[in-house]
């Protein structure tokens, strides 16, 4: 039990990096930085799995197992400990993000070995895992909260870490103020949460949840709109609709921050947030149905606008937005495992891919434009194996990692009751869509012929420091799928049955659960084929278009423009929002706040307070004789009202006093 | 009327007697004297409740030193028969009544809640041991603040009163 | 008539007692201004006051009569209540100083009662008396103002002001007495000095050498004596503050001087040379006729001296005078009760005596100060001592372990 | 033996004499003294109360009284000298400029 019983040193080991690196990095050489963030990072890594190790050892009844550590805020019956819990969504979690971040990290070592701030691109980094492992490791929701600000904040330096380029900044602002919108949501759900169970510690929280009648459909119960609110702000850190706007500009980061906090684990925070309180979202169905409905249409959404975007980054950038909903439609539909599962399955194989697209920009020497690429695959070998294989994986070929994952959430949505072969419907386009413009980027950017000049440009392989992560990456988005393997395969899920105690206590009738069971089995192979062939289909459409016919595509774009231009601008949202949202809050704020309210109020009651003084003073003034005696009688006067309050009680004729 | 109040009523009368005629007298020396008179006064109150110590010490310090500095300091200015001058005449128009008003009601509220301060016993005599302990344990501090005190007032009065070098 | 006596005796006794003192002190002062004419004289090798009275012995009288007899004019101008005030305050406050020096160490006992040696034994009497000098101020500084005349205005204020800073080291000074005796009555003060198995050595004087020093000198000055003299210095200011009075007014002033001095010297035997206490060791029962030993010797001498006068009253007067002092002497050997009793104040008063002797000389041996000497030695250098050896006596006491 | 109040009426009848004298008063010595007068009516309830309740802190009281009058007396005399010798003259009302 040594590192369970001491949680904190898993989280503590990044923050010490961090705030070594912070501090003294700058007079360092690159070198010893990265000794620093590599090593602290690894070092919490190393834990994890030693803190997992114990974990195994663990009877069942010792889970969840939460360490109380110190007493954070406590005031009346509130009380904000410093606990950490972990049980097994948190050891899959942690996993992810040390091991991915550790990765990420090697690699960022090799990206960013030219670039200036090294140090403060580490200690942003390492701070960043520091938040996400509290955030993972918190035992109750203001903890988790901190996590949750901690990771936005390093989000937003990070977006901005070339704070020179007006469009890094103003897109790390974006981030930030959106992130505020959906967080805003999230600590109403917490007030609510708080006001109904007096605890914001999971545990007692859910046992108390579990005895509670659950919402009818439809039913705004209190349970309800706090699944509502708290879904509210993991779309805000998910980048679901309606909040989904900050990701794509995100892409303004350095990749390595794409590949680790803008795929890999801050945006699934979200997902897992609604995994942990799965239980509440179980008593509410109609928030489920709205997340099932919201991660979908996001899913579908983002893959139509990821089509024509030529950027790589960009492309990857709303893959990743359309595969969180694919999670928030897993968990929608109620199967929280599954989520979870492509949760990772999409850390590695998302994180592999924007890693393979940092290497492809560096070998391009910073170009990120795919129709500025083309027939790489032979100068930069091991990137394009790589990266291939991550596209098959998200694609959803068998055996890859992406398949199990995809074909899980796409059954569970079959079979879920409500509205359930919808879902399914759109979810299949939408890995339909995927399979599309994954290959669309695979063939843009190294087949064909090179579309760039071979004489300014010098393509060259990346360092090993960069490519054995990506190899690493690679074989876990290859056999990582088989943990869930699905049955007809003649394999227990052993994925779902890990997960079983935790989102067992939230599942209701254990007995429809079975019925499931037997329904998915008898479905899951035609599900299975009619995935691969949708998968397929979208990777011939893409052969066709972009190989064989090359012009095609710009025939296509002349011939529905309309559809196009309206796709290639992201279905205007931003401009929507710009109009809807930030010009009113700037005129509010500019002729209402400032001119109104600041001028107006708060300006002119000082100088009225002022002028006022003086005024007074004026007319005070002559009272101040400056004689001495009237000042005493002044002061008499004082003194006679002071006695005659405190005296009057006492108070009784001379008489009665003098005569004894 | 037994022999104490008797002493008392003839020293209360010296001192109010003695604080009249502070007023009505208009020369500051017999102002002074007059003051004079009434400390010693309450000297001998003090004696009377056995309080001989501040007695000693009222004498000492108020008659011999205090009073001994005004009066030195009026023969130093040679400070003649204060002016009549009618500024202000408010002041003593609405002073003195309201300060008699204040006498009044002082002394009403006194008499009324006689009874409270008779309840407890009267003192027995304070002995000057006692006072000593008292002063240089519990109150060690403050005195020693008010040496400092005096320090700075002599430090004071020294730059008032010196006739700047020209 | 008789139980009336037996009710009030008390007070009877007290009335009686001060007028006794009064008279005594009112005489000696008389024979103390002889006195010093005569010491200083012969200091200056000159005779002195002979002609009125053998040894001008009855000059005094003749000097009481004229302050009586002659015209006693009142300056125009003059503040008339406080120029009568001020010399009246002056002898009074000198006059109950006295009142509480104890003369004897154990009451005398007259018809079945105590009657204790001094007016009143109060437990504070040593900060009554500095209570009293405090207030003495006040004789002088009136009477320069009162006059409404230069040179009293000016003695008047040199005076207050001379006063005022030496009254500082006389209250410092005593500290250490204070200190070792852990009392401000005179009585245990006294007591605190007497020890058998130091007899002498167990005198303040010895530890409080300082004290005494700083407290004698300031005592000096607190009587306006030579060499602190500046109110009255005659080569200055005339007369200083008294400058504008004249017969018994100035009696009063005078008397009041010397009232005072006598006082000081009670109070530097008393606090500094273990007041009633004899120099010897008690053992020696023999020095307790010592008084008879000194008093016969003298009278047979005034006698003799009388005998050979060559005036006829002198011839008459001197003789029968040593026949009483000779019978005196007699008289204590004869009722050794008597003598016993009479050791502490023997004691006590040759001890005064010699201080009057003291304060004389220093006028006949002294020059005054100058004004600024004065000040800056009472400011800069009195005060700092005296303030010193409170702190050493302090501090020995301390260390010690002592402390009352 | 005097009973505790009638100190205590004594010492409100100085005190308003205190007052009385401030206000009527127009040389500053005067009205200097008439301060302390106040001073010793305060005192004088202090000492009284101190007998009444048997507890010597109200003596200890009087004693910073006197001491801070002291004080008080010294740089109050000093200021006074000072006046006088910019305005020859010892009348408050002449003394209204607030400053020397």
């Amino acid at each position: 039990m040594l590192i369970l019983d001491n949680l904190w040193i898993i989280p503590l080991l990044p923050l010490l990096g961090s705030a070594t690196n912070g501090l003294f990095g700058a007079k360092w050489p690159n070198k010893i930085v990265n000794y620093v963030a590599v090593g602290s990072t690894g070092l919490s890594f190393a834990c994890a799995l030693e803190a997992v190790h114990e974990f195994f050892q663990l009877s069942p009844e010792k889970i969840p197992w939460v360490k109380p550590y110190f007493s954070w805020i406590v005031a009346g019956d509130f009380r904000a400990g410093f606990d950490l819990q972990v049980d097994q969504l948190t050891v899959v979690m942690l996993l992810v993000v040390t091991g991915v971040g550790w990765l990420i990290h090697i690699y960022s070592t090799g990206y960013m070995a030219h670039e200036g701030g090294y140090y403060r691109f580490f200690s942003y980094l390492n701070l960043f895992m520091f938040f996400m492992l509290i955030l993972v490791l918190a035992a109750n929701y203001s903890l988790l909260f901190v996590g949750w600000e901690g990771v936005g904040l390093c989000s937003y330096l990070l977006i901005g870490f070339y704070f020179l380029r007006k469009s890094a900044s103003d897109a790390g602002k974006k981030a930030f103020i959106v992130n505020r919108i959906g967080d805003f949501g999230f600590m109403l759900g917490m007030f609510l949460l708080f006001r109904t169970f007096h605890t914001l510690d999971f545990v007692p929280m859910f046992k108390d949840a579990v005895s509670q009648q659950p919402d009818a459909m439809g039913q705004l119960g209190t349970i309800t709109v706090a699944c509502l609110l708290i879904f509210v702000g993991a779309t805000g850190k998910s980048a679901q609709l309606p909040l989904y706007v900050w990701l794509p500009d995100a892409m303004e980061g350095p990749t390595p921050v794409s590949a680790l906090i803008h795929a890999a684990t801050m945006v699934t925070a979200g997902v897992y947030v609604v995994a942990r309180s799965h239980v509440l979202f179980m008593r509410a169905p109609t928030a489920m149905l709205v997340v099932a409905i919201v991660g979908c249409a996001t899913a579908i959404f983002a893959a139509t606008i990821g089509l024509v975007q030529t950027d790589i980054k960009k492309v990857l950038a709303y893959s990743t937005v359309s595969q969180l909903g694919y999670m928030f439609l897993a968990c929608g539909v109620g199967a929280f495992s599954a989520g979870i599962f492509h949760l990772m399955t999409h850390a590695f194989f998302k994180a592999l891919l924007f890693l393979a697209a940092g290497s492809v920009i560096h070998a391009m020497g910073g170009e990120q434009d795919m129709q500025h690429m083309g027939g790489l695959s032979k100068k930069i070998r091991w990137t394009y194996i790589t990266m291939l294989t991550a596209t098959l994986a998200i694609a959803g070929f068998p055996p890859l990692a992406g398949f199990f994952s995809k074909d899980s959430i796409l059954l569970s949505a079959f079979q879920s009751e409500n509205g359930g072969h919808a879902l399914y419907a759109v979810g299949l386009l939408t890995a339909l869509l995927t399979s599309f413009y994954m290959f669309r980027l695979i063939f843009l950017t190294f087949f064909g012929k090179p579309r760039y000049d071979e004489h300014k440009v010098h393509v060259h392989e990346s360092p090993k420091s960069m490519l054995v992560p990506l190899m690493i990456l690679a074989v876990l988005s290859i056999v990582g799928g088989w943990l869930a393997a699905p049955a007809f395969l003649g394999s227990p899920d052993y994925f779902a049955r890990f997960l079983e105690p935790v989102f067992a206590q939230g599942a209701g009738g254990e007995a429809g659960a079975a019925a499931a069971e037997a329904a998915a089995h008898a479905l899951e192979i035609p599900l299975a084929i009619v995935a691969v062939l949708t998968a397929a289909i979208g990777l011939a459409v893409a052969w066709w278009l972009y190989l064989s016919k090359p012009q095609k595509p710009a025939e296509f774009a002349k011939s529905m423009k309309g559809a196009y231009t309206t796709l290639f601008n992201k279905y205007y949202v931003d401009e929507l929002y710009a109009a809807l949202v930030v010009k009113p809050l700037m005129w509010l704020s500019r002729s209402v706040l400032w001119q109104a309210v600041d001028v107006g109020v708060i300006d002119a009651a000082v100088n009225g307070v002022a002028s006022g003084a003086t005024d007074i003073g004026d007319g005070v003034r002559h009272a101040q004789s400056g004689n001495t005696r009237s000042y005493a009688v002044w002061v008499v006067i004082g003194a006679l009202v002071i006695i005659a309050i405190i005296f009057w009680p006492y108070f009784r004729p001379v008489a009665v006093g003098m005569v004894r | 009327m037994n022999p104490p109040l008797l002493v008392f009523f003839v020293l209360a009368a010296m001192a109010v007697i003695g604080a009249i005629n502070l007023i009505l007298q208009r020369h500051p020396i017999h102002s002074a004297l007059s003051l004079i008179v009434v400390m010693v006064a309450l000297a001998g109150l003090y004696l009377l409740m056995g309080a001989e110590f501040v007695a000693a010490v009222q004498i000492i310090v108020y008659g011999g030193a205090i009073m001994v500095l005004f009066v030195f300091v009026i023969m130093l200015l040679n400070a003649g028969v204060e002016e009549h001058t009618n500024a202000s005449k408010l002041a003593a128009l609405a002073g003195v009544p309201l300060a008699v008003v204040l006498m009044g009601v002082l002394a009403a509220t006194v008499a009324g809640s006689a009874d409270r301060v008779q309840v407890l016993t009267p003192g027995s005599v304070a002995p000057t041991k006692a006072l000593a302990n008292l002063l240089f344990q519990d109150f060690v501090y403050p005195f020693e603040l008010t040496s400092f005190l005096i320090l700075v007032a002599i430090l004071g009065a020294i730059v008032l009163a010196q006739r700047e070098k020209a | 008539m008789i139980d009336f006596l037996a009710q009030h005796a008390d007070i009877l006794i007290t009335l009686v007692k001060i007028a006794l003192l009064l008279f005594i002190v009112l005489t000696v002062n008389a024979y103390l201004t002889w006195f010093e004419r005569k010491v200083v004289a012969h200091m200056q090798s000159r005779w002195g006051p002979h002609r009125v009275g053998p040894h001008g012995l009855l000059q005094p009288l003749a000097d009481g009569a004229k302050f009586l007899l002659k015209e006693d004019p009142t300056p125009a101008g003059v503040d008339k209540f406080t120029y009568y005030l001020a010399p009246l305050m002056a002898l009074a406050l000198a006059l109950t100083s006295i009142a509480i020096i104890p003369f004897g160490p154990d009451p005398l006992r007259i018809f079945g009662r105590d009657v204790y040696l001094g007016i009143v034994d109060l437990n504070i009497g040593l900060l009554a008396l500095f209570a009293i000098t405090a207030l003495s101020v006040y004789g002088v500084a009136l009477a320069g103002w009162s006059s409404n005349s230069k040179y009293p205005l000016l003695g008047g204020l040199r005076s207050s002001a001379q006063m005022v800073s030496y009254e500082l080291a006389l209250t410092m000074s005593v500290v250490g007495v204070l200190l070792s005796a852990g009392s401000f009555s005179l009585r245990d003060i006294i007591g605190a000095q007497a020890s058998p198995k130091l007899g002498v050595l167990g005198w303040n004087i010895f530890p409080q050498i300082l004290g005494f020093l700083c407290f004698f000198v300031a005592a000096v000055a607190e009587t306006n004596r030579v060499p602190f003299d500046l109110p009255e210095a005659e080569s200055e200011l005339v007369a200083g503050f008294h400058t504008e009075y004249a017969s018994f007014k100035f009696a009063m002033f005078f008397i009041a001087e010397y009232t005072s001095m006598i006082t000081v010297s009670c109070l530097c035997s008393i606090m500094f040379f273990g007041g009633w206490l004899s120099p010897f060791p008690a053992s020696w029962t023999f020095t307790h006729f010592l008084p008879s030993a000194i008093l016969i010797p003298f009278g047979l001498w005034v006698i003799w001296d009388g005998i050979r006068y060559e005036t006829i009253f002198g011839r008459i007067i001197l003789p029968g005078l040593g026949t009483v002092i000779t019978a005196l002497g007699a008289l204590l050997i004869v009722f050794p009760a008597v003598n016993e009793f009479i050791q502490g104040p023997f004691w006590l008063l040759s001890k005064i005596f010699v201080f009057l002797f003291v304060y004389v000389w220093m006028r006949g041996t002294l020059p005054r100060f100058r004004y600024d000497q004065l000040m800056s030695f009472g400011w800069k250098l009195l005060l700092p001592v005296s303030l010193a050896n409170a702190v050493i006596t302090a501090s020995v006491i301390l260390v010690r372990g002592g402390g009352h | 033996m005097v009973p505790t109040h009638y100190y205590l009426i004594l010492s409100a009848i100085l005190f308003g004499l205190g007052v009385v004298a401030f206000v009527f008063k127009r040389n500053i010595i005067t009205i200097f003294m008439s301060i302390e007068l106040m001073l010793n009516a305060v005192n004088l309830a202090f000492v009284a109360f101190s007998q009444a309740l048997n507890k010597l802190d109200g003596q200890v009281f009087v004693l910073f009284v006197i001491v801070v009058a002291a004080a008080e007396a010294a740089v109050g005399l000093g200021i006074i000298i000072l006046i006088a010798r910019n305005r020859q003259s010892l009348n408050v009302e002449r003394v209204d400029l607030l400053k020397l």
